[in-house]
């Protein structure tokens, strides 16, 4: 989709506030919301619909809410699409809350629980298919015009332009079907675009943009 | 049951932009309230999760990678070959780093990283985001004007430095090993990963500086 | 320039209020704006600088405070660029007005005098020029892939995009160099497109979208 | 004097944010009241500009303008070749409307008019524009899904009909002229001029409803 997430290049932000300070959490909320998102129990659900909901928040929210306010918004989203809380409890705050059928919630962890088990947590996206790339390095590939109406991970300043084949990365999971419930396996590659064929002040530019870009959003140049 | 209905997640953020409280603080108070009383999180496993990103999970682990890279060449190479086997020999291995990436910073070329989709980073070897790399300006400007953007950062690159930018737009997650300073050829392992910045694993900064007891 | 302000397309604002009422004005300060606007003495300036001004208004702002407040906002920067007033005096709200050199203020207006000098407000931007339009009627023409850095009126939307020719209007202001103050004169055309070469999910709509382009966003295709 | 330096104009956009009242009430209050001291404007002539958007110019003049063409074919004939000077002779040229452009609905024809970039509008014909108008919400999506915001606006188009949409990006301003409801013969002008709603003409209403005594 064509959303207000999609900030590539975007013009009118004005300064970054570089000095931006007290990380890792700036106020108490935010560290509340990171732990909850590692820790609650969710519905079954892909990564790549999580990250759609959270571009289906209205624009001038996204824009204008912090980061992890917008996670909590896209919590909520997921939970009650998928019917596990109510719009009322929402609105109630959990004064109204009732539950059917209790879950089996893990025993609370420790510190050390975590330090040890978080490699588990490092996921992998890759699959080896049998299929072969139809690329290969240094190719000249040109991207997908269009968009998709739905969640995709082809930003909109590359789309309809001429780059090459960094590197191959194997089969990974294909984000724009993940997000709707399908897992499928696609070819993944770095592809690098001149700075000087996205903008239109930077034609004099050497600098270079890589993406990671699945097979179905590039064709042969 | 996620039903993966978009149409209706619209619906769903419109009614809660009308329910919910304005104030984040609020609103994620009501969300842990809901889920503790539905039985969906037990606070006492949040209260570890923010304690393990406060206390141990964060850009020192990087700093460790980036000087142990330096100092020792066989490491080096099996990070720039497969970098999450290589940071799991160090314990750090984790959250979006099963994909990890390591770019290297040369005399002639810089690395910069963002997310301008989302604001992906690799939680488990920099620990949480600094604000800055979250919000529209660094997503947007990054991938246009780096040098810009830089240069906000009070980092000069010099013309004949090529910049590339990494827009992590799949799962993989981008570190940047910056290049180790002059001056540091009988700085250890320790002393060398206090000269390691959090921006410059980002790319917002270039030149580490060195001093007398390697404290960056 | 990629702004928050091109908005042909872009995805996630939900549903319109189609009963928003109480025109012409639903709040008095918007009656004051529209007033102002029509009758304050202004710097010179053209309304490409003054449209592009609204346009560099920050993101956040511009899709959140209201329309006619947003005027506001660009007369108030218009006015501080030009230095007919300074930033102190407009954070002052008024208490620390200096006047250099008061100027030559109109008379008062009444309601008759506005009506009956309407007509004299209908702006022609049309110019005669002896150059030959370069596109006749029917053409198929495809616009330009790449934006500009500053003010242009070729949405993002339309960039690329193939489409012919509907009419020809004549030779117009070029707003792409009278936002920087310069008047030139350029053939404009109506440039009709399918909807079906606009968007994903319209492949199969008859439907058509008509924008009024200039020559030079335009090559034969 | 005018510089043209939109790197200043972003500036001052920045620096105003934090210096003016969030309100707009006040922000404009602000504005008239620097203006007025600085001799730049006078609110006598500004009350005279709010009465005449208010009472006099509106839709009532793009309806009587429809009622006309409907009832007049030398008038209709000149509309359609050159609105500017046709609606001139009704007195009603002005304002935004020098370069206006009249498209007619048919059986198989629908228009739509929308400004993607800014909110153009024909002022001295319809007046103010409608708050919808100006709304994101219908700026980005008549473009993209025009039969879906007339659906919002309960106007349901069959399939058979070809959806036209208008984007002003010029300085042309677009009138739909909305179809002559059957039963309505024997209407004169001003009957028919009541029919006419603001929205048919800029092609947010479609078929217009006929009463018994022409109002619409």
């Amino acid at each position: 989709m064509d959303g207000a997430h999609d900030l590539g290049g975007q013009q009118g932000f004005g300064p970054i506030e570089v000095d931006s300070v007290s990380e890792p959490f700036n106020e108490e909320w935010e560290g509340r919301e990171w732990g909850m998102a590692q820790c609650a129990l969710t519905p079954e659900l892909t990564i790549d619909w999580w990250r759609h909901c959270r571009e289906l928040i209205l624009p001038e929210d996204y824009l204008t809410r912090p980061y992890l306010d917008s996670w909590a918004q896209t919590d909520f989203a997921t939970y009650i699409e998928a019917g596990w809380i109510s719009l009322e409890e929402a609105d109630h705050r959990g004064s109204l809350i009732e539950v059917d059928e209790p879950l089996d919630l893990p025993p609370t962890v420790s510190v050390e629980d975590i330090l040890k088990d978080e490699r588990n947590h490092a996921v992998r996206y890759h699959k080896v298919v049998e299929s072969k790339p139809l690329f290969s390095e240094g190719q000249n590939i040109v991207t997908n015009k269009e968009g998709v109406a739905g969640h995709t991970r082809l930003p909109r300043y590359v789309r309809g332009i001429k780059g090459a084949i960094n590197a191959y990365h194997g089969t990974h999971v294909f984000p724009d079907l993940s997000a709707q419930g399908k897992t499928t396996h696609q070819h993944l590659y770095s592809v690098v675009f001149a700075c000087a064929d996205l903008w239109p002040e930077t034609h004099n530019s050497k600098d270079k943009v890589f993406l990671d870009l699945w097979e179905s959003y590039l064709t042969e140049a | 049951m996620t039903n993966y209905d978009a149409q209706e997640v619209v619906r769903i953020h419109q009614e809660l932009r009308e329910r919910l409280p304005r104030d984040p603080a609020s609103r994620v108070e009501a969300l842990e309230k809901i889920l503790t009383e539905k039985g969906l999180v037990d606070p006492q496993s949040i209260d570890a999760w923010v304690e393990a990103y406060q206390d141990h999970i964060g850009p020192k682990r990087g700093a460790h990678v980036v000087a142990k890279a330096w100092n020792d060449t066989g490491f080096k190479r099996r990070l720039m070959a497969d970098a999450p086997a290589a940071i799991d020999e160090l314990g750090y291995l984790g959250r979006a780093t099963g994909h990890l990436k390591v770019v290297e910073n040369t005399t002639t070329v810089h690395n910069l990283v963002v997310c301008t989709l989302c604001s992906c980073y690799p939680f488990s070897i920099l620990g949480m985001a600094p604000a800055w790399y979250k919000v529209a300006a660094y997503r947007s400007r990054a991938v246009r004007d780096p040098r810009g953007v830089l240069e906000e950062f009070g980092v000069e690159i010099s013309n004949d430095i090529e910049v590339r930018v990494w827009d992590s737009t799949a799962e993989l997650r981008y570190l940047v090993l910056p290049q180790r300073p002059d001056g540091t050829e009988h700085f250890d392992e320790d002393a060398l990963a206090n000269l390691v910045t959090r921006n410059s694993m980002i790319g917002t900064d270039r030149d580490l500086k060195v001093t007398a007891l390697g404290e960056g």
